[in-house]
């Protein structure tokens, strides 16, 4: 029990990590539970944004500024992270864009975008 | 040049990729492609001698020192793989000509060798790296790449295959980006060296014992392991026949060095195999992939997809060999992981050739098919008892390693449920040969002439090669001995 | 409450965008929220505006169970927290992330001269991942090429 | 007249203080956030803008395809080719120490030169995705 209770302190002392977990829980549920492809793909970008907040709020000090060397501050956020999320950024979206050239071709070629239907016309053929 | 070699090996091809992208002539894509292609296991050969002579290679991209930047290091484990990845694309490379024509439409070809160039890169970049964050990206190249190019097969299928690669290959790569942030957390750097050195102070900490579990199931999907492999069947059996080929040789084999890296360099393999109960899971999940997949391969009526659920039963061989975590064990894995990559390339090129005469690839539409196309088939027959594990072959020598590894560690009926999975293997490739040979030749088969000579020669070298490891054993099972030792003794 | 309708899906996501963009803001991660805001709730948006022009605006009613997706995800949820709930607290200078930090900003403006540290990590100091970053989007220009360019758009019942 | 004048006016007003304000971007980028890739998308977008209310065709006048088609390789092409210099000069791969007479220097040309070509990429990238999209016709 006493376990539990450390665990529950755990828990709120990183509110900050909060936010991370419930997109991506949310996105990841997206994903697997809708059957429209746009739908997955929005819930997938979702998925991916939730790693943004994770890397950046690691490299945040709560007095600290932005990483942009000036003469008036001293205290700065850990730049290594914002570098990493830029490239998740691009690659999240990069993925997206292939995402729905696919989903178009999906369109043309089946006529639904609804992923049962989908499999549904192709096991009666 | 010769400290110059790792970025080479990774910057030649996606130099190539972008030449021809802005060429676009399809004679001239092949033509940049093959001589790329021949390229790689050249540099990669020289890679793996300076290894031998001088041990491990750490390359400082940019000129900055690893704590700051990006390290390329070479070691036997990934100068192996390194090897193979390359070897295999120079050798599909002059058979991809014919196929590629007759598989894609012409306004396409260059921008399809251009991708294919780029799919190289992403995989050799994420075998050379020192750099976790690094592997990502190069990981969502070769991922990005090989997601249009299984979409361009004809089949409509194709693009669904696709689609779900894509939904299941992202998930699998933020997972990862998630793990190593997680690592990133913890030990304040993204290099796998120095992150092995300091997660020895925070290993049972629980943020690492999370982000073993995020790395494991990202990299667990994009190498298909069961039951996380459903993109798979659908994604070779569609695809043309030179991406099933390259990327059923490549694309799980490097997923697999990169577990590889992260449980045994990173995490350390006393810690993961001794601590943590990862061998009893990752030997569950293996037997259950070699027989599932196995059986479900059986039933199939597609040549290439029955070979695609066989490739997820072959992984299954692979984890196993990895999960026993002795040197044998590793071995036996290792040993596997290239084999198999000779034995699926010879296979599905020689489908490709099938399919570039016949048009179709089902069982009753080149029931025949040996009789009219001998040495193609021949050589798909070989492999096919490679793969079985009859002695004489590769496949015997990396089934041999496993069989010991599972004796050596005392679990008796390990040995014989790897005995016993051969069966299922005599039996679907039984099914293949019965078809090509022990019957009449369908209307569509009785015509077709044997492939062209440009074919035929990369099919038969590999189906060589697969005779000629299982007599001499040294490149593959002497190397990745070595390598084993080199990962069981881990970074540190 | 469930959105059938895409399009509106297509907005909040834009506004979603926007409202990360903000919090990246209040990280300090400047850089990354002038991205944010320009590829997430800019290109995201014309993207799927276009997908959904071409395609469908509805959604069917999914007949799935929710079981499997449900277990995935509080599955997922479960590990996260139990792993992320003992990281270092937030917003400190001494973890071991915030060690390292020190070294790109006294190096930066001495070594490459240029101000905005995220800047010269990102073109010099790991301008490696920046040149496959760079590579994934040519990747993704010509996948698009690949898929949408040239070939007629085909009947529904193409049989192949 | 057509309906959408306003939106035609403005456009033809706004225009040059996009691409304006994505040239300050790329170049600001030393000194404030920015850098090739978001002057990219601004850039990228100006076209799109441009198609959006002007139609695809004049877009496609102003910037043809081919040329857009060309500049997505050429741009990764210009960041890779700095890697090489790189090398030319006696360094690592995409060490830009050498690139002029001091180090400090050497790493402003390289950085300058890299974020060129990740705007080239960027732009035309972004520009070609549109049209695919744009160009492929509801059935």
């Amino acid at each position: 029990m006493s376990d539990l209770i450390a665990l529950a302190g755990d828990v709120v002392a990183h509110y900050n990590q909060w936010i991370t977990v419930f997109l991506m829980v949310s996105g990841l549920y997206i994903v697997i539970a809708r059957g429209n492809m746009v739908k997955k793909l929005v819930g997938l970008s979702l998925f991916q944004t939730s790693v943004y907040l994770l890397y950046i709020s690691a490299g945040k000090i709560l007095s600290g500024t932005a990483p942009i060397i000036d003469p008036h501050f001293t205290v700065y956020s850990h730049p290594l992270p914002h570098v990493l999320i830029l490239t998740a950024i691009v690659v999240g979206i990069a993925t997206m864009a292939v995402g729905l050239a696919l989903v178009v071709r999906i369109n043309e070629a089946y006529g639904t975008i609804e992923e049962d239907e989908i499999f549904k016309r192709d096991d009666d053929r | 040049m010769g400290e110059q070699l790792p970025a080479l090996q990774v910057v030649v091809p996606l130099i190539g990729a972008l030449l021809v992208a802005l060429v676009r002539r399809p004679t001239a894509a092949w033509l940049v492609t093959v001589v790329v292609s021949l390229a790689m296991p050249v540099i990669s050969a020289l890679l793996l001698v300076r290894v031998l002579n001088q041990g491990v290679i750490s390359y400082h991209l940019g000129g900055w020192d690893p704590t700051i930047g990006i390290e390329y290091r070479v070691d036997i484990v990934n100068a192996l793989i390194l090897l193979l990845v390359s070897a295999v694309a120079a050798v599909i490379a002059p058979f991809a000509r014919l196929s590629v024509l007759s598989e894609i439409a012409e306004g396409r070809i260059g921008w399809f060798y251009a991708m294919y160039l780029v799919s190289l890169a992403g995989l050799l970049g994420i075998a050379i790296t020192g750099d976790a964050f690094n592997a990502f990206v190069f990981l969502e190249i070769s991922s990005l790449s090989s997601y249009v190019l299984i979409a361009m097969g004809r089949d409509r299928r194709a693009l669904v295959a696709a689609y779900q690669y894509l939904i299941m290959g992202t998930i699998g790569a933020s997972f990862y980006v998630i793990g190593v942030g997680l690592l990133y957390i913890m030990t304040g750097t993204l290099n796998l060296n120095l992150i092995a050195e300091r997660i020895v102070a925070v290993e049972s900490f629980r943020p690492v014992l999370a982000a073993l579990a995020f790395i494991t199931v990202g990299i667990s999907l994009k190498l298909a392991l069961f039951p996380l492999h459903v993109w798979l069947p659908n994604a070779y059996a569609y695809a043309p026949s030179v991406v099933t080929t390259f990327l059923a040789a490549t694309a799980t084999k490097v997923a697999i060095y990169l577990f590889a890296r992260f449980v045994f360099s990173v995490f350390g393999a006393g810690f993961v195999f001794a601590d943590l109960p990862v061998t009893p899971i990752l030997v569950a999940l293996s037997v259950a992939a070699i027989f599932g997949a196995g059986t479900v391969a059986v039933f199939q009526s597609d040549v290439k997809r029955m070979f695609a659920y066989s490739s997820v039963g072959q992984v299954g061989y692979i984890t196993l060999g990895l999960a026993l975590a002795t040197t044998t064990g590793v071995t036996g894995g290792l040993v596997h992981l290239l084999n198999h990559a000779m034995i699926k390339a010879t296979i599905f090129m020689g489908l490709g050739a099938v399919f570039f005469r016949v048009g179709r690839i089902e069982f009753q539409d080149i029931a025949g098919i040996g009789r009219r196309m001998p040495i193609t088939m021949g050589a798909v027959a070989i492999a096919g008892l490679s793969l079985i594990g009859v002695p004489g072959t590769a496949g015997f020598v990396s089934k041999w390693y496993l069989v010991v590894a599972s004796l050596e560690v005392g679990w008796w009926w390990l040995a014989f449920l790897i005995v016993l999975s051969t069966m299922i293997t005599v039996v679907y490739v039984g099914r293949l040969i019965e078809w090509a040979w022990f019957r009449e030749p369908s209307r569509q088969v009785a015509t077709v002439e044997e492939a062209p000579i440009e074919m035929l020669a990369p099919i038969c070298l590999l189906a060589a090669a697969t005779i000629y490891f299982g007599i001499d054993t040294y490149l593959t099972a002497g190397l990745a001995e070595r390598a084993a030792n080199a990962l069981l003794s881990g970074l540190r | 409450m469930r959105v059938r309708n895409l399009f509106a899906v297509v907005v909040l996501s834009g506004i979603y965008s926007f409202l990360m963009a903000s919090v990246l803001l209040v990280l300090d991660a400047v850089d990354v929220a002038l991205t944010e805001a320009s590829v997430g709730a800019g290109v995201g948006t014309v993207l799927l505006l276009g997908t959904l022009y071409l395609t469908k605006t509805e959604e069917a009613r999914p007949v799935h169970s929710i079981l499997l997706p449900l277990f995935v995800a509080v599955g997922t949820a479960a590990v996260l927290i139990w792993g992320v709930s003992a990281t270092p607290p937030f917003g400190i200078a001494d973890t071991p992330v915030q060690l390292a930090g020190p070294d790109y900003i006294h190096r930066s403006l001495a070594e490459t001269g240029i101000a905005n540290v995220v800047s010269s990590v990102l073109a010099s100091y790991r301008g490696f991942d920046t040149l496959g970053e760079t590579t994934v989007i040519f990747t993704a220009g010509i996948a698009v090429l690949m898929l949408l360019k040239h070939a007629i758009p085909p009947g529904p019942d193409r049989k192949d | 007249m057509r309906l959408d004048v306003i939106l035609r006016v403005v456009t033809k007003v706004i225009l040059p203080f996009m691409l304006v304000f994505a040239i300050y971007v790329q170049f600001h980028g030393d000194y404030g956030p920015g850098g090739g890739f978001q002057a990219g998308v601004i850039a990228g977008a100006t076209i799109i803008l441009y198609a959006l209310i002007y139609g695809l065709a004049p877009a496609r006048r102003l910037v043809p395809a081919a040329l857009v088609e060309a500049m997505i390789p050429l741009g990764v092409l210009i960041y890779a080719g700095v890697g090489v210099v790189g090398w030319l000069t006696g360094g690592n791969y995409l060490d830009y120490s050498h690139l002029a007479h001091d180090p400090v220097h050497g790493q402003e040309w390289g950085v300058f030169l890299v974020e060129a070509g990740v705007f080239v990429t960027v732009s035309a990238t972004m520009v070609a995705i549109f049209y695919a999209f744009a160009g492929r016709g509801r059935r």
